[in-house]
């Protein structure tokens, strides 16, 4: 039966699957559909025209590249009107999760040390238990000092969730960061010569 | 004057309440008597990530250059939120005394006089702090931005349509060479025995037994004649008639007629359709 | 925003909100989403074209009316791809099962007593059940001799299964006798190892 398959149904079988599935699914994932196998660039020419295919009859979902592959989202103008359907609220996450995630995903990977060490306080085992239960970040090893303790970092999921394909895509950390390389040279010494000042 | 009370990490000081300018920067007024009521000063701790933030919060309100920290003033406010909240008997973080103590140990050493040339390579006493609060700022940053991009559940749906599946056990898939091989294997095994002779046999002579048994299905006697079809041409006719002689011959069917020229009935032999 | 809402628009969302849900959408909580009620008519009859839309665009995942509401389902023609998504190996036949199987497809009607003696091994009932089960074989009639043995032999389901007209179009057995000292034994010892390893 698949022996006969045209593009047309090629390209229907795979609106199916991303629509179907529970996960976003890559082009390898998505030539494991078929009986024989169509090929990547075929696959790839697809999907891109599905994704246009939506993008024009002005759906309120859209086909997106994720880290872990294609996957059918809904648009977030929408969010208004399915967040009437919704009976709890998504979790709103405190800064103290939110500026873990950060260190997590910028610096990782990195001990509960390093990101009590940036944050100035402790971490309470809660925050990182919130953001291990949603799969936003796990244990990658142990790094090998005293205690050796867990390493973290960010899964995959993280990434999909966020709309994000890699973490290249993250905000990139300009400003302050342009400031930090100035402070360890330039700007220190400025800063020395105003100290010396100051003590009168 | 109290404290401000309206205590948002990101707001800033306007000029008027400055009593001092330090490096052309406004300075802020110092509190002198200094009073608030104790679920004010939970909700400041609450409001505040750590004495990073809080510091870095008494920087921006002051609209003080972070690499040029006067550190007498600022450790004097630090301080003071810091008496203000233990007076209350708030249970204080030690995080927070311990940042306490380390302005103090900058603002010591800053004091020092310093030999003149030797040490010019020295870092600021303050150079430290300077990395922390830039770091934990970039990180503040960054957790702002993160938490405002779009997201899962929140902003946007998955899409997952249900799946209508058919509850059917799956089943395995054999192929004609599946059934190839294993009679290969069979006729291999039969060959390396010599138990047993794997004859030759028409095919279709098997077929056609098989057709009339099925035929013959019901255990009722079926006209001899029935069991043929024309539209097999001769050669069909001819291996059917030598299925029913193979039938015969195997003791699977009963084939009579009563008298010459009457016609030839078939049935199962006895009790041959009890089960089938 | 909601008061201008068109029709159009209206649609688009109930088609978002029925992509997106996780269980079917009644009329009623479809007309949850706006926060003016487009009332239960307009509802129904915009589910009603959506039906028909996806229907005319001939598309693998459909909107169906249940119990509960409505969903998007797929088509279960489409089942047999999405299988293939799924990690789990297709099963496979015991080598007692495939060689049961040739000897009544070769050599029909046999009995139990026949595949016994060419088979030189004891051939459990497990193995015929599977072959019945699946509909391939039955009973076809009994050998008038001691213990009238049943007669098995292959059905008209087994040919289709096989994509075979008749039993004539089974590889002859001249044919298969004559390639056999062709075929390289270590074919069939490499399909023995792999029988070897399942289970009946």
């Amino acid at each position: 039966m698949d022996r006969a398959i045209t593009p047309e149904l090629c390209k229907c079988i795979i609106e199916t699957a991303l629509l179907a599935a529970s996960a976003p699914l890559s082009v390898s994932a998505l030539r494991g559909l078929f009986d024989e196998d169509p090929g990547p660039d075929l696959v790839r020419r697809l999907v891109d025209e599905l994704r246009a295919d939506w993008d024009d009859a002005a759906r309120g979902v859209e086909l997106v590249q994720l880290a872990g592959g294609w996957r059918f989202q809904t648009r977030p103008a929408f969010q208004v009107y399915l967040d009437r359907l919704k009976e709890e609220k998504p979790p709103r996450y405190s800064r103290a999760v939110m500026e873990t995630l950060a260190i997590i995903a910028y610096r990782q990977p990195v001990t509960r040390g390093d990101i009590e060490d940036i944050r100035g306080v402790t971490v309470s085992p809660g925050v990182l238990k919130t953001l291990e239960s949603r799969g936003w970040i796990d244990v990658v090893g142990h790094r090998d000092t005293p205690g050796r303790p867990a390493l973290f970092a960010t899964t995959r999921r993280f990434l999909d969730d966020m709309g994000l394909r890699s973490l290249t895509e993250l905000p990139a950390l300009t400003e302050i960061e342009r400031i930090m390389d100035l402070v360890d040279t330039t700007q220190i010494q400025a800063a020395d010569a105003a100290a010396d000042q100051e003590t009168d | 004057m109290n404290l401000p009370l309206a205590l948002a990490p990101v707001e800033f000081i306007d000029d008027k309440a400055a009593i001092a300018r330090l490096y052309g920067e406004p300075m802020l007024e110092l509190p002198k008597d200094l009073y608030i009521p104790p679920d004010a000063l939970q909700i400041i701790l609450d409001a505040f990530e750590g004495p990073l933030d809080l510091l870095l919060y008494l920087i921006r309100r002051a609209n003080l250059d972070v690499l040029d920290i006067p550190m007498a003033p600022l450790t004097v406010q630090y301080l003071q939120y810091i008496e203000a909240m233990r007076a209350s008997n708030l249970d204080l973080a030690a995080d927070y005394l311990l940042m306490a103590a380390m302005l103090l140990e900058i603002k010591s050493r800053m004091l020092l006089p310093r030999p003149a040339r030797e040490d010019a390579e020295e870092a600021d006493p303050r150079a430290e702090l300077v990395r922390r609060l830039l770091e934990y700022e970039q990180t503040k940053l960054a957790a702002a931005r993160l938490d405002s991009m779009p997201r899962v559940e929140r902003d946007f749906e998955w899409v997952s349509v249900f799946v209508a599946e058919k509850v059917v056990e799956r089943l395995p898939d054999v192929t004609l060479h599946d059934l190839q091989l294993s009679w290969l294997r069979i006729m291999k095994k039969a060959r390396l025995n010599q138990h047993h002779r794997v004859g030759r046999e028409q095919l279709s002579v098997r077929e056609h037994m098989t057709a009339i048994l099925r035929k013959l299905d019901g255990g009722t006697f079926v006209v001899f004649d029935t069991l043929f079809e024309p539209d097999l041409g001769p050669a069909g006719v001819v291996v059917s008639f030598l299925a029913v002689l193979e039938l015969v011959k195997e003791r699977l069917v009963d084939v009579t007629q009563n008298e010459a020229f009457a016609p030839i009935y078939v049935k199962l032999a006895d009790g041959s359709c009890d089960n089938a």
